[in-house]
């Protein structure tokens, strides 16, 4: 039996949704060539590969109809955001395991598409830099930097073969994020750090282009009414607002906002990632609670945690609080006197 | 036009497709063969049969009559013979049929005589009565019986807001109307303003339905008694859900779980105020209406039908079907039905609540692409008009979990299908919600079924311990009789020195006792009331008898093989 | 080692104390639990659960005597609401305990000689009737439970299932392409 | 000051009891089904932890000393208890309700190795008084903390489709271990 209504928007479907999100992560994907070489490329073709191998193994397991859950795009998206926010030219086994945990255990095990309660890729993300380390801080450095940028022959080379006779110093360096962490403890003075070439003018060479591009992408989403303007707002305007009480503090122990906003996965985090609406909060006040305490922890790991970037946990972390604050913070309904509290049967 | 109007969160654009049909004036069906009146045309208790197979009835003679308090009457259509009084098909989504009075036309059309109401002199509650017994109810499509709502209850109500929205795509029938009619809905709507003591008068139509607001506002400006504001407003799904309009125009929110009553103002759809002119100035029942056929017919347009009138001749005064057409629409695409049967010669027929019916072609309603799990993203959250959050009432009905549902407020939703409209997982959202309602409703008729079970056992069980005691009470005064015969027995006996078994005889004679006893209660229980019966009721009894023994030996038969 | 023992003997002592007077100053009166196990069981009175009634069982339950799963007209509904009120995992039905669709009886009247012996069975008082005078089952108080059914002499008594019709008819669960949940 | 806010931080976040001591799994997996009682019992748990951790250090302290150090673990088992009971009581007078939702929980908050374990580690530790107080009540809430919003996410699992083998318990346990990998995000922020 089928109700009504009989009728449904035109050029509307989860599809349209996916790959319009995708088309804008493009202009960050350029800048991103455009900096630090095609390695990116590379593991953006290998997470795709590998998380439509595991989508359909996974389905196929599951009993489940291929079509429509391999062409609704999601699994796409998955994994080009983990790609983008892996590190290039790591071997290819690492973006194995990220996958992996991304689209196996964080979204299938929890019935697929709509169902998971984490970000799959901060669930890869995490995952990953927490059994590996090292692998996860050896960074492409951008041009200008790195004695050597590598062809999109020779970064494949890196990736499945390994660095071999190369060492991966020549075309790797630490994140900004991580050597200010570095310096900063050693003592060494603000101003000093950021006068290094890899800082840039403000997010680290390169580094701050591709986020400005993040930035420019993800607002053409929420123009186009992809996403609402809450999450991306609160989630920089509580980094912005943390790291500017910090740096009004001690400005020579911390950076200053931009530097925050600029550098690390804070633009790809705010319109691409903490945005995932299946795991993040769902009314607007919620979204606002959700984000800004996201950028507020982001900061606070950076600057504190022992991670370099706090992106990915952040997220995870209030991901955890989601339902919780999705069940606290429900809209005032039509013809009722207050909002607040719904969900207890 | 300095009135501050008030917009509702959400709601959507749907294609209107209101030009399919709203060209041609409202034309007149013929007479036909055959009516199918169901008594069932409003919502509360289904009207009482007031005929029987094989009587003649005459055009608006009351063949339902109103049953309990929220109810209404029906009429007949047309003069002729009740052929059927049976369960038939009916306009419903179930596709179940429903008692219904099948009346085959003699050609005549006798009418009953009409009575005009002196509905300015007429005590209020005789008004109702009158117009409950003319069978009005609301025509948008709720069809709730218009004498309760025509109530001024206590004379809270200061303002009235007549629903011209008509914001459902492809419907025209008010628009046509108000476009027709619009002195004589006027008259309706001072009728309805006078019975409820409002103040102000207030008529909601869309903008895209330019026409019908000028004859409206022409059709007010001569009417000196009713001061009715015409009110345009934004043409924007669905403005004429009944709280919605009344939040529009008057800024005001009608309580969850209540009525616009609530909050100062009633509601009545234009067609309503039509008819309640027809039946106050004419005298006339409710025997027909305007309805909209569209779609994929030959000529879309409004047809005045008469209640009862198979949706088949709908469909072949408006030209028929044309070829390549799959299925009907009953209502609006956005919240009506589909006509279970899909046959040419349907013979559900017309009914109060009918106000559209739509052939539906591939073209023009795409079959629905399979549906993806919810994303959450929020588009029903935002198209909602009763800001409710749908994928989470969608996530816990589809688990089945009716409680977690309804505590998102599952009963404040209206149907209205905003957030299935622009669900990119093209999930069945309004589905899921109605089928979590009637589960929920279902276990509430359950729950109140087990605790009146439970007090009549209770009140059995009560009745047995009584049973029990006043038996035991009984039984011991007994024994004590029968202790005191016992001892003179004893007593005799012992007096009787041949006696071998003094126990064995006190035993016969107890015995004996109850014996006397049970024959004596045998006695008692016989029909006493046979003496003097008159033969014919003798002779009935009689038969039951003979029936008793027949079954009564039956069993003794069969087991005797 | 003697100290040892007065340290514990002195912590137990005070414990001890504290909890005597906690027991008097929170005393409560027996547990409300039967009337909550009874509110969510259907009372059909059937006994197909092994108990003379509907507040037996839940007595039973109440006790942990009576598993939650022996209810047929309550169905893994009921099974489910109980295993919530008893914060306990829910489990299917016992075996051989089908849930049958709702019915009540009918009495055929041709048949029946009067006996009054349904109308004693009849837990919740649904059938009316007198001595030899022909029986009938208020259909709206029936909850279905057949124990009407073996008593009778003669046979008469069957069960109806009770259609559904406009009024009372439900939507269904949506079709839905997706795996439902189980 | 700076210290006991210090100490309210690590125990709630960066050494969460829970997700990152892995103490007190039992009730974290017991008592989650529903939000409600999860937040009546981490309220249950707090009371008792906070009362358990200053009341074991001075037993420990001003009773036990060094001479009877091997009576620590005895002892505190049997204060816990004895808090746990009078609990127990206290709420079943106060809230009927919680008292029948906690159910057999409520007692097995003396079998919860966090009421135990939060205690010992005061006394490994070498806190003070105040700063014992502070550790059992920040670990409390931290307790509490991921106990509620645990429950609320199961709430919502619940009703999402996983699969079969997935269902119940072991999605919960899968989801109790990328709580804890977030958790590790607090790693280092407080040595």
């Amino acid at each position: 039996m089928n109700g009504s209504p009989y009728l449904l928007r035109e050029n509307n479907s989860v599809t349209v949704v996916m790959l319009k999100v995708l088309a804008a992560l493009i202009p960050g994907v350029i800048a991103h060539v455009w900096f630090f070489g095609p390695g990116i490329v590379v593991s953006l073709l290998l997470c795709g590969a590998f998380a439509i191998g595991f989508e359909t193994l996974v389905l196929l397991m599951r009993g489940m109809p291929l079509k429509p859950f391999l062409t609704d795009g999601s699994v796409l998206v998955t994994a080009c955001l983990l790609a983008l926010a892996l590190p290039t030219l790591a071997p290819w086994w690492l973006y194995l395991a990220g996958v992996f945990f991304a689209v196996v255990v964080a979204k299938h095990l929890y019935g697929g598409l709509g169902q998971n309660l984490f970000n799959p890729a901060m669930v890869g993300y995490a995952v990953l830099i927490v059994s590996f380390p090292v692998t996860m801080t050896q960074w492409a450095a951008p041009y200008g930097v790195a004695h050597a940028i590598p062809d999109l022959w020779e970064a494949f080379d890196l990736v499945f073969a390994g660095a071999g006779a190369i060492s991966p110093d020549a075309y790797t360096s630490a994140t900004v994020l991580d050597t200010w962490k570095t310096q900063v403890r050693l003592g060494k003075d603000a101003a000093d750090i950021l006068g290094q070439p890899i800082f840039g003018w403000a997010g680290g060479r390169g580094q701050e282009i591709v986020a400005s591009m993040y930035l420019a992408g993800g607002l053409l989403l929420v123009a186009n009414r992809l996403t609402t303007w809450h999450i991306p707002f609160a989630f920089l305007a509580g980094i912005a607002a943390t790291a500017g009480a910090l740096h009004l503090l001690d400005p020579s122990r911390h950076a200053d906002p931009l530097f925050h906003l600029l550098s690390g996965g804070a633009m790809l985090g705010a319109f691409f990632i903490a945005t995932d609406p299946v795991t993040a909060a769902s009314t607007p006040l919620g979204k606002l609670i959700y984000a800004s305490l996201a950028g507020f922890l982001t900061v606070i790991i950076r600057t504190y945690g022992g991670y370099p970037d706090g992106v990915a946990f952040a997220i995870l972390l209030m991901n955890v609080a989601v339902p919780f604050i999705d069940a606290y913070t429900q809209p005032r309904v039509f013809g009722h006197k207050h909002g607040g509290k719904r969900g207890q049967a | 036009m300095t009135r501050k109007l008030f917009t509702f969160n959400g709601g959507v654009h749907p294609e209107g497709h209101k030009d399919v049909s709203n060209a041609t004036p409202i034309a007149n069906l013929p007479l036909l063969p055959r009516y199918v009146v169901p008594l069932r045309q409003h919502i509360g208790t289904p009207a009482r049969a007031l005929v029987q197979v094989g009587d003649t009835v005459l055009r608006g003679q009351m063949i339902g009559a109103a049953e309990g308090y929220v109810s209404t009457a029906v009429h007949a259509p047309t003069s002729g013979r009740v052929v059927a009084l049976e369960p038939h098909e009916v306009p419903h989504p179930s596709g179940l049929a429903d008692m219904c009075v099948v009346i085959e036309s003699d050609g005549l059309d006798q009418a009953v005589e009409f009575q005009p109401l002196d509905w300015r002199n007429l005590d209020p509650s005789a008004l109702r009565n009158r117009i409950r017994d003319l069978g009005l109810a609301g025509l948008g499509g709720a069809v709730f019986p218009s004498f309760i709502k025509l109530n001024p209850e206590g004379g809270g109500i200061d303002t009235l807001i007549l629903n011209g929205a008509e914001c459902e795509p492809w419907i025209t029938c008010d628009d046509r109307l108000m476009r027709e009619r619009a002195a004589e809905i006027l008259q309706g709507v001072a009728v309805m303003r006078h019975m409820l003591g409002a103040r102000e008068v207030l008529i909601g139509i869309e903008d895209n339905k330019p026409e019908a607001i000028a004859a409206m506002r022409a059709a007010a400006a001569g009417e000196a008694e009713v001061i009715a504001e015409v009110v345009s407003i934004r043409t924007l799904y669905p403005t004429g859900g009944g709280k919605q309009l009344t939040y529009i125009l008057t800024g005001r929110e009608t309580p969850t779980g209540g009525r616009s009553t609530d909050v100062g103002a009633q509601v009545f759809n234009i067609g309503t105020a039509y008819a309640l002119y027809r039946a106050v100035a004419l005298g006339e029942p409710m025997l027909s209406r305007v309805v909209t056929v569209t779609g994929h017919v030959a000529a879309p347009g409004n047809y005045e039908a008469r209640l009862g009138t198979p949706v088949a001749d709908l469909l072949q005064a408006a030209g028929g079907a044309l070829p390549g057409s799959v299925g009907k629409l009953v209502g609006g695409p956005m919240m009506g039905f589909e006509l279970e049967n899909d046959a040419e010669d349907n013979a559900a027929p017309l009914t109060k609540a009918v106000n559209c019916i739509i052939v539906k072609h591939p073209d023009l309603f795409p079959a629905k692409p399979s549906a993806l799990p919810c994303i959450r993203c929020g588009a029903c959250a935002r198209a909602c008009p009763a800001d409710l959050q749908p994928f989470e009432m969608y996530w816990f009905s589809r688990a089945k979990d009716f409680g977690k549902a309804q505590s998102y407020d599952l009963f404040d939703c209206i149907e209205c299908g905003c957030c299935s409209f622009v669900c990119p997982s093209h999930i069945p959202l309004v589905d899921f919600f109605r089928f979590a309602k009637s589960e929920i409703w279902e276990r509430e008729r359950h729950k109140h079924d087990a605790d009146q079970a439970r007090t009549r056992h209770e009140f059995k069980d009560f009745r047995l311990e009584r049973e029990k005691k006043e038996k035991a009470e009984k039984l011991a005064a007994k024994v004590a009789e029968n202790k005191a015969r016992d001892a003179a027995t004893a007593a005799a006996i012992a007096g009787n020195a041949e006696s071998a078994d003094p126990e064995a005889e006190r035993k016969k004679a107890i015995l004996q006792a109850a014996l006397d006893r049970a024959k004596k209660a045998k006695e008692s229980i016989a029909p006493q009331n046979t003496d003097n019966l008159s033969p014919a009721v003798a002779k009935q009894i009689e038969e039951i008898e003979a029936r008793r023994t027949q079954a009564d030996t039956r069993p003794e038969h069969e087991e005797g093989k | 080692m003697l100290s040892a023992i007065l340290v514990m003997a002195g912590i137990g002592l005070v414990l001890g104390a504290i909890l005597g007077w906690a027991s008097i100053k929170f005393r409560v009166e027996d547990d409300p639990l039967v009337e909550k196990i009874d509110a969510v069981l259907p009372q059909t009175q059937c006994g197909q659960c092994g108990f003379p009634g509907c507040k037996p069982y839940a007595e039973a339950i109440a006790r942990g005597e009576a598993d939650i799963n022996k209810c047929p007209p309550g169905g893994e509904e009921g099974v489910k609401h109980l295993a919530e009120l008893l914060g306990v995992e829910p489990k299917p039905l016992g075996e051989g305990l089908e849930p049958k669709p709702k019915a009540v009886a009918v009495i055929d009247e041709n048949t029946c000689i009067g006996c009054t012996l349904c109308i004693q069975a009849c837990p919740v008082d649904a059938i009316v009737g007198a001595a030899k005078q022909m029986h009938v089952i208020v259909a709206s108080q029936c909850t279905g439970c057949e124990l009407c059914l073996p008593p009778c002499p003669v046979d008469c008594i069957h069960m109806e299932v009770i259609k559904e019709d406009v009024a009372t008819w439900k939507w269904r669960y949506p079709i839905h392409t997706m795996k439902q949940v189980e | 000051m700076e210290n006991y806010l210090l100490i309210l931080i690590a125990t709630v976040f960066v050494n969460n009891i829970v997700m990152s001591k892995i103490l007190g799994l039992c009730p974290f997996m017991g008592v989650s089904r529903k939000l409600e009682t999860a937040i009546g019992m981490g309220a249950a748990t707090t009371f008792v932890l906070t009362l358990a951790s200053g009341t074991s250090y001075l037993i420990d302290t001003y009773l036990l000393g060094h001479d009877l150090a091997y009576l620590r673990t005895l002892s505190f088992i049997v204060v816990i208890a004895g808090i746990v009971g009078f609990t127990e009581m206290f709420i079943k007078k106060t809230s009927p309700v919680l008292f029948r939702v906690l159910g057999i929980y409520l007692p097995l908050i003396t079998t919860n190795c966090a009421v135990l374990g939060i205690p010992l580690l005061n006394v490994m530790e070498q806190h003070n008084f105040m700063e014992s107080l502070f550790f059992g009540m920040g670990g409390a809430l931290g307790f509490t903390l991921v106990l509620v919003l645990f429950a609320a996410m199961r709430e919502r699992l619940e009703a999402a489709e996983v699969p079969k083998p997935f269902k119940g318990t072991s999605i919960a346990m899968i989801t109790a271990g990328l709580m804890s990998l977030a958790f590790m995000g607090f790693a280092g922020l407080i040595k």
